[in-house]
């Protein structure tokens, strides 16, 4: 638990959280390991976990039958995976595949949302790490929208 | 209001209007009669230069071919406004006595199209035959201070980075310039707030004031140059005497109290792009036609476009050069679309290039203040206006 | 019961989109009609609420082959209804622009249309690989004949210049003095061309029409003149609706144009044969020489005349050429009025009359335009009646070739037409 | 009054306007639409190029466009440019085959600033054909390696298929002296890469922003937001280095055309920092 | 290395129109041997060949204003590779579209005792109204030059070099004096597309639009002006709304004032 609690200590994604509050994120947390092909999320199931990744890439895909799985994102260390457990009905939107090994630290999302229920304070500063991380993603998807490679405009 | 700094390769902006020419020493000025002045063309005639002056054609004053003083636009002054033009008898005979005619020198030293090289294809052979630059001899007849200034400007931009343009150096290389010094200022005139007029400075070989209350009327005459001076020495003159030389001040002070427009040209570089978003331009967008007309009688305004042409059998092509304006939308073309796509755009590109960016590439203005892109514009919107509307606070 | 039925769709080398179908039933002829596939433009219609000033423009667009024949007939029409007469130096350019539209509109007519027909080929292109000088020849007066109206008029197509009292502008002396050289050398390929004309071979076939032209005191007629014909009519144009009747015929939704329950022929042969005295010395000598009569009665020689036309057209145009002062005025001031007039000139393939009533602003409040193509349709399908009548023994193939030459002879311009006429036949 | 007249001036510019004529070697799809032509030129030889410069490409009888070198800067023998078949004379380049003249203005306009990123990281951020101008820099870099510290390249297209020079990259990234990573929009089954634009990658780089130097090339609207997030990356707008595309006709900067502000992008450009270009690419339309 | 190909096949169709547009093919004198040598005239009626197959290249004048065109155009687009609509009729309607602004049964009356024979649309309207049009040449009539261009340009593969700018612009390359400014005359030359080399103000008279809506129209402040300078809403009315009264802007700003 210690060395759990240095790791996240050292997350540049935690930093809005003070060191009480990081504290008691590292009551949620475990280490967690996944082999290439495994499942993190799947989509539109109850999203009770969310991840950090520490080692391997993975993506966030959708499938559409008669496609296969369609990657829309992926994801590599540094970054969070789950998002939707945040906002009702805490269901997740994409499968989150893993194509390496992967080494991430896991999250309790179901007693996390009731601690940042109890304490105001600690579910604003966890919002402060998650927000930009929604904005970026909502900025990628626009980019992507707007076919920019498409024009040289 | 922060101005972008960022863009400017050039200089940062040194004074408000044109830069103004050095005034070459004077020798003291003649007197030339009408004969005397006929004498002058005729003379210049001789030496082989094709004259070239002001002509009444089809109700308005243009260059064109002279043979003589017959030919000017004796007796004929303007009237200008915003989009409106109109001749009107003088009631006396004085040959220069309009203000500013419809079209500069502009077509002659730049002229609409240039064709650049021809080539014949045969098979996978390709024979280019460049084209060569003209080798013609002009004497322009009446070019205005503000003329001059904006010839000055063409020289400045064609001629004074990189390779510049052959066919400009050529044509400019071979002209005789006869100036003459405002008597009268037309309703779209500003070059005084631009430091550009009435009074000619610089760049002629010889300037001319017109005493046409005299009689009999006569011109008082500056060399400008040596060339100036021989073809001065070959024709009949006289000193010109006290009472000449402050006639001719006389009549510039009159000239310059009755511009008929004025424009504020403190600082119109960070005041126009300071408030590239303000919103007068999408109103005066609205107004504007992009039809033009501004930038092709503007004689600053000489953008250029490029085309390649071949014939049906595909084996002569060419390329020429044509005159473009930043009101098209093939100007800013780019893949498909327009980067300028609004009419306000275009305008707005145009009004802060001439009188903002223009600073930053060239260090002057780019508007010598001769009012035509006003007259000329078929709706009427006038430069010096926009220029207040954006000076005042956007209202609301 | 033998039915025959020669069809064409579509006929090729006339101006406009029609046809001809000839019916035959037990060796005789049942009918011959000239068929019509141009849709109408209502030219008549959409000319009422528009100012007098626009007739020329607008009507000129009636036919791109000879728009400067529509733009004289509407002004002379509107000067009438205003009162105004024009003379000197203006009616002379006026003169002019009309020859240049004689000469291209006869020469495309003459080389590319017509001379196919007499030299055994399918179509202009053909004769550019058999008979390139004659093409070439011809494309060269043809383009003499659209530089007069370029410069007198902007174009040659659609001319911009015309206007009710006069022209928007009148060329320099420079400007007209620079079509001498070019008319010059067009007079000699005129002449060439006359002499050509005559050594082409011409079936024996006449006709005894009723030739109806203008006829002025002193004038080959183009823009002016009395309205007559070689069996005593002599009119003015305000007469004219008094006089020709347009009537339905029986087999079509066609109007014909009839004079006196007749029909009757307007165009080169008419006007030659009519006005033939009016020449030029040089014009004349030239049809002498070829051995073309004072009167031409065999429309296969229209050729033949037309390419006299195109030489008294050439001459004219360098006698006023070489006459021309600019006038002091390119036009009159006009004051609208409320008034009903009428004109008639000489378009190439004959009379064109207009009519127009006005109200007191100069706004048109009626319009009635007769072109020459719907006063000939009755004599063209007269001639097909005639000829067919003598050879329907002739090979299917052959006698369709015929009938074409024969429709060509007329030149007839059916984008002309058709805005006045019926439009479709019904098949059987 | 006169200007003095030179001669030796006037044949200089007249050379300017009229093309060298050049023969293609050889020509290669890259992508769907995408084609590198590679020119030699007999007379006067191959005039050499800096890397983010142009030349103006003139297929003969149909027209002239700016097309950046995409070959390596110091191969003295041929030209290599790299074309996107848009328009009518962009299509006509990519069709001419073997042995076809080619007409060459130029090289024209400004490199990317080389010598500013000795002792330097490099990241070179493209998006779509925006890689080809980057090319001559990747050459240089490797040529020259121990001068710069590390090599990044973010590199964004639309799909796996219009991915440029992939087995260049390959070998590329193989060789360890260059951090590769390409990007796609939209992933096929067989990509097993980066999905998302090109921007998501930045972040995600470890970047050094006080040593490093951006180098920026795609279509302008990506080039905004990855100077952006450049610059939430901590990269001063002096590191950001973009290159600009506009019409442009004379490639000498007098036909106006190109103007961004009072920037000829011909002649100031294409390549420009991002301190300088930030306030004119806020501007709609400008 | 380069192959011969085949001559490009070259159409001419007319539809509603004055045969003035395919005439200036005929024009083209000095061009018109060159032209037959790269191209073949495949189906031209005016000119004689009436031959059927697939064009590379078909010039369409006229405009559709009767169902059995309608038909007819649908055919030769199947059959051509490039469709060029040549002139006002075929790219804005011509000046026979004065009948979709009024009741063209009436209109038809006024013209045919029996009207009832007639076969027509109430409309006519331009060619790409219909089916896919490759490139519009404008003018009543075309420019002969321009058209050899169109040629041309499609023989090389390459575009062809027209303006879509305002008629100003070629007004004043040629330094013609702008009849608006200097006589008060109306002028349609700032909202018209060049190409006809600004011939009307060269004459001295106002541009009548028959090159229809330049690039970037704007009628309506146009229009202001004009009626400053004292033209009345009919005559406004009138002015945008002759050769090219299809073309949506003159079409639009002609129904500003007035029905």
């Amino acid at each position: 638990m210690e060395s759990l609690e240095r790791v996240l200590m050292e997350q540049p994604f935690f930093t809005p959280l003070d060191s009480a509050h990081r504290a008691a994120l590292t009551r949620y947390a475990e280490p967690a390991q996944f082999p290439p092909g495994a499942y993190l999320l799947h989509e539109n199931a109850p999203e009770d976990r969310f991840y950090l990744l520490q080692q391997g890439r993975l993506a966030l895909q959708v499938h559409v039958p008669g496609c296969g799985a369609r990657r829309v994102q992926t994801l590599q260390p540094g970054e969070i995976v789950g998002l939707s457990w945040l906002i009702r009905p805490y269901r997740s939107s994409y499968d989150a595949q893993a194509f390496e090994p992967i080494r991430a630290i896991a999250f309790d999302a179901a007693r996390l949302r009731a601690l940042c229920g109890a304490d105001h304070d600690f579910g604003y500063e966890l919002m402060q790490c998650f927000m930009p991380v929604l904005l970026q993603r909502l900025q990628a998807a626009r980019l992507q929208l707007l076919d920019v490679y498409g024009t040289l405009l | 209001m922060q101005a972008y700094p960022g863009l400017y390769p050039v200089a940062p902006p040194q004074s408000a209007g044109p830069e103004p020419l050095m005034t070459s020493a004077l020798a003291p000025p003649q007197v030339l009669t009408h004969a005397g002045f006929d004498a002058l063309l005729a003379e210049l005639k001789r030496s082989g230069h094709r004259l070239l002056g002001p002509i009444v054609r089809d109700d308005v004053v243009v260059y064109d071919d002279i043979e003589s003083t017959a030919d000017l636009p004796r007796g004929w002054t303007d009237v200008q406004d915003g989009g409106h033009y109109r001749l009107q008898r003088r009631g006396d005979d004085a040959l220069f006595g309009y203000a500013v005619s419809a079209q500069s020198w502009k077509p002659f030293l730049h002229p609409p199209g240039q064709r650049l090289w021809s080539a014949r294809m045969r098979g996978d052979a390709v024979q280019i035959q460049p084209e060569p630059p003209p080798s013609e001899r002009m004497a322009f007849v009446g070019a205005r201070a503000c003329e001059l200034h904006a010839i000055a400007l063409m020289d400045r931009a064609l001629l004074g980075t990189g390779p510049g343009d052959p066919y400009y150096r050529a044509r400019r290389a071979q002209v005789f310039i006869i100036a003459v010094n405002c008597s009268v200022a037309g309703g779209t005139c500003f070059c005084d707030s631009m430091h550009a007029g009435p009074q000619v400075t610089a760049g002629f070989d010889l300037a001319l004031t017109e005493l046409s209350d005299q009689s009999p009327p006569v011109f008082l005459v500056h060399s400008g140059t040596t060339a100036g001076s021989a073809v001065l020495a070959a024709v009949p003159s006289a000193p010109a005497n006290a009472a000449q030389i402050a006639a001719e001040q006389t009549i510039l002070a009159h000239t310059r109290a009755s511009m008929g427009r004025k424009i504020s040209s403190t600082n119109l570089h960070d005041l126009l792009l300071g408030n590239l978003q303000h919103p007068s331009w999408t109103e005066v967008g609205e107004r504007c036609l992009a039809c033009g007309n501004c930038t092709m009688v503007c004689p600053t305004c000489m953008c250029t476009s490029v085309a390649d042409v071949s014939d049906l059998s595909g084996e002569r092509i060419s390329r020429s050069r044509r005159w473009d304006s930043c009101y098209t939308s093939e100007f800013s073309y780019l893949h498909g679309g327009s980067v300028r796509h609004s009419t306000a755009a275009r305008y707005r590109q145009w009004l802060t290039h001439k009188l903002a960016t223009w600073h930053d590439q060239y260090g002057s203005s780019g508007c010598v203040g001769c009012g035509r892109c006003i007259t000329w514009c078929p709706v009427g919107i006038d430069l010096t206006e926009q220029v207040r509307a954006i000076a005042a606070p956007p209202a609301g | 019961m033998a039915r025959k039925t020669i069809k064409v769709d579509s006929l090729a080398r006339v101006e406009g989109d029609g046809g001809l179908q000839v019916l035959m039933r037990d060796g005789a002829l049942e009918s011959a009609q000239l068929r019509i596939f141009e849709p109408p433009r209502f030219f008549e219609a959409l000319l009422r609420g528009r100012h007098f000033s626009e007739a020329p423009d607008i009507t000129a667009r009636i036919c791109g082959i000879c728009p400067v024949a529509y733009q004289m007939s509407a002004i002379h029409a509107m000067e009438n209804a205003l009162g105004v007469q024009i003379d000197g130096a203006v009616r002379e350019l006026r003169r002019l622009l009309y020859c240049g539209e004689w000469i291209s509109s006869h020469v495309l007519h003459i080389v590319m249309l017509h001379a196919p027909d007499f030299l055994g080929c399918q179509s202009a292109i053909e004769l550019a690989r058999e008979h390139a000088p004659l093409l070439q020849q011809g494309l060269e007066l043809k383009k003499v004949g659209n530089q007069i109206v370029a410069v007198l008029a902007g174009r040659a197509i659609h001319p911009i210049n015309v206007r009710i009292g006069g022209f928007y502008r009148v060329p320099t002396k420079n400007e007209v003095r620079e079509l001498r050289a070019p008319v010059t050398a067009a007079r000699e390929a005129a002449l060439e061309l006359v002499r050509w004309s005559a050594t082409l071979p011409y079936p024996d076939f006449e006709r005894d029409y009723t030739f109806v032209a203008l006829r002025h005191p002193q004038e080959y007629p183009l823009n002016s003149g009395r309205i007559v014909s070689n069996r005593g009519l002599d009119i003015t144009a305000d007469e004219y609706e008094s006089c020709f009747e347009e009537c339905q015929v029986h087999h079509s939704s066609a109007l014909h144009c009839h004079l006196d329950g007749a029909t009757y022929l307007t165009g080169p042969l008419a006007r030659y044969t009519l006005n033939s005295d009016r020449l030029s010395p040089i014009a004349r000598e030239a049809a002498a020489s070829a051995g073309l009569g004072p009167v031409c009665r065999n429309p296969y020689r229209s050729i033949m005349v037309r390419c006299i036309e195109v030489l008294y057209a050439c001459d004219e145009a360098l006698r006023i050429i070489t006459a021309y002062e600019p006038p002091p005025r390119c036009t009159v001031p006009l004051e609208p009025r409320a008034a009903r007039a009428c004109a008639a000139t000489e378009a190439p393939r004959g009379l064109l009359y207009h009519r127009y009533t006005l109200d007191g602003d100069g706004i048109i409040q009626a319009a009635r335009i007769v072109a020459p193509t719907s006063q000939n349709q009755g004599s063209i399908e007269a001639d097909l009646a005639e000829f067919l009548r003598g050879h329907l023994s002739l090979p299917q193939f052959e006698l369709r070739q015929h009938c074409e030459h024969l429709v060509r002879n007329h030149d007839p311009c059916i984008s002309c037409a058709a805005h006045f006429l019926k439009l479709e036949v019904l098949s059987r | 009054m006169a200007l003095s007249s030179e001669d030796s001036g006037t044949r200089l510019a007249s050379a300017a306007m009229v093309p060298r004529i050049g023969r293609i070697l050889r020509r290669h799809r890259d992508a769907p639409g995408v084609w590198t032509v590679e020119i030699g030129e007999t007379d006067p030889g191959v005039v050499p190029c800096a890397a983010g410069q142009f030349n103006m490409l003139t297929a003969f009888g149909i027209g002239e466009v700016p097309i950046s070198l995409s070959g390596d800067p110091r191969d003295g023998t041929r030209l290599i440019h790299t074309v996107r078949a848009v328009g009518a004379v962009s299509r006509a380049l990519a069709k001419l085959p073997q042995g076809a003249p080619i007409g060459i203005r130029g090289p024209f306009g400004t490199g990317w600033p080389m010598h500013a990123a000795r002792g330097h990281d490099v990241l070179l951020l493209a998006g779509g054909l925006g890689l080809a101008p980057l090319r001559p820099v990747i050459y240089q870099l490797l040529a020259e390696r121990p001068r710069y510290g590390r090599i990044m390249l973010l590199y964004g297209t639309r799909s796996p298929a219009e991915v440029l020079f992939m087995h260049q990259l390959e070998a590329w990234r193989r060789h360890l002296e260059l951090d590769i990573e390409i990007t796609v929009d939209h992933a096929g089954a067989g990509w097993h890469g980066h999905v998302g634009v090109v921007t998501t990658l930045i972040g995600r780089m470890g970047l050094d922003p006080v040593h490093t130097l951006a180098f920026v090339c795609g279509p302008e609207v990506m080039m905004r937001f990855a100077a952006a997030a450049l610059e939430a990356a901590g990269l001063p707008d002096t590191s950001i280095h973009l290159s600009l595309e506009r019409n442009m006709k004379c490639a000498v900067g007098v036909c106006g055309h190109c103007q961004l502000g009072a920037a000829f992008i011909c002649r100031d450009g294409p390549i420009l920092p991002y301190a300088r270009l930030r306030p004119a690419l806020a501007i709609r339309e400008l | 290395m380069r192959t011969v190909t085949r001559k490009s096949r070259l159409a001419v169709w007319k539809f509603a129109s004055c045969d003035g547009c395919q005439l200036t093919l005929l024009d083209c004198e000095d061009d018109l041997l060159a032209l037959a040598a790269t191209v073949e005239i495949a189906y031209f009626p005016e000119a004689g060949p009436m031959n059927s197959g697939h064009y590379d290249v078909s010039l369409v004048e006229g405009s559709i204003s009767t169902p059995a065109a309608l038909e007819h155009i649908r055919a030769i687009r199947r059959r051509s590779t490039h469709l060029v609509a040549i002139g006002a009729c075929a790219t804005a309607g011509g000046i026979q579209a004065l009948r979709n602004f009024a009741d063209a049964a009436e209109f038809a009356a006024a013209v045919y005792p029996q009207p009832e024979y007639l076969r027509t649309l109430a409309t006519s309207t331009p060619i790409a109204e219909h089916v896919p049009v490759d490139f519009e040449l404008r003018g009543c009539p075309i420019d002969k030059q321009a058209l050899l261009e169109v040629l041309a340009a499609l023989q090389a593969g390459r575009q062809p070099v027209l303006p879509h700018h305002s008629v100003c612009i070629e007004c004043k390359a040629r330094s013609s004096a702008c009849v608006m400014v200097s006589r008060g005359s109306a002028c349609l030359g700032p909202v018209t597309q060049a190409g006809c080399g600004a011939l009307c103000p060269a004459y001295g008279r106002g541009c009548y639009g028959c090159y229809g809506p330049q690039e970037a129209p704007n009628p309506a402040a146009l229009s202001a002006r004009l009626g400053a300078l004292g033209v009345g809403a009919q005559t406004m009315r009138r002015l945008y709304r002759t050769f090219t009264a299809e073309a949506a802007a003159f079409r639009a700003e002609s129904e500003r004032h007035g029905a």
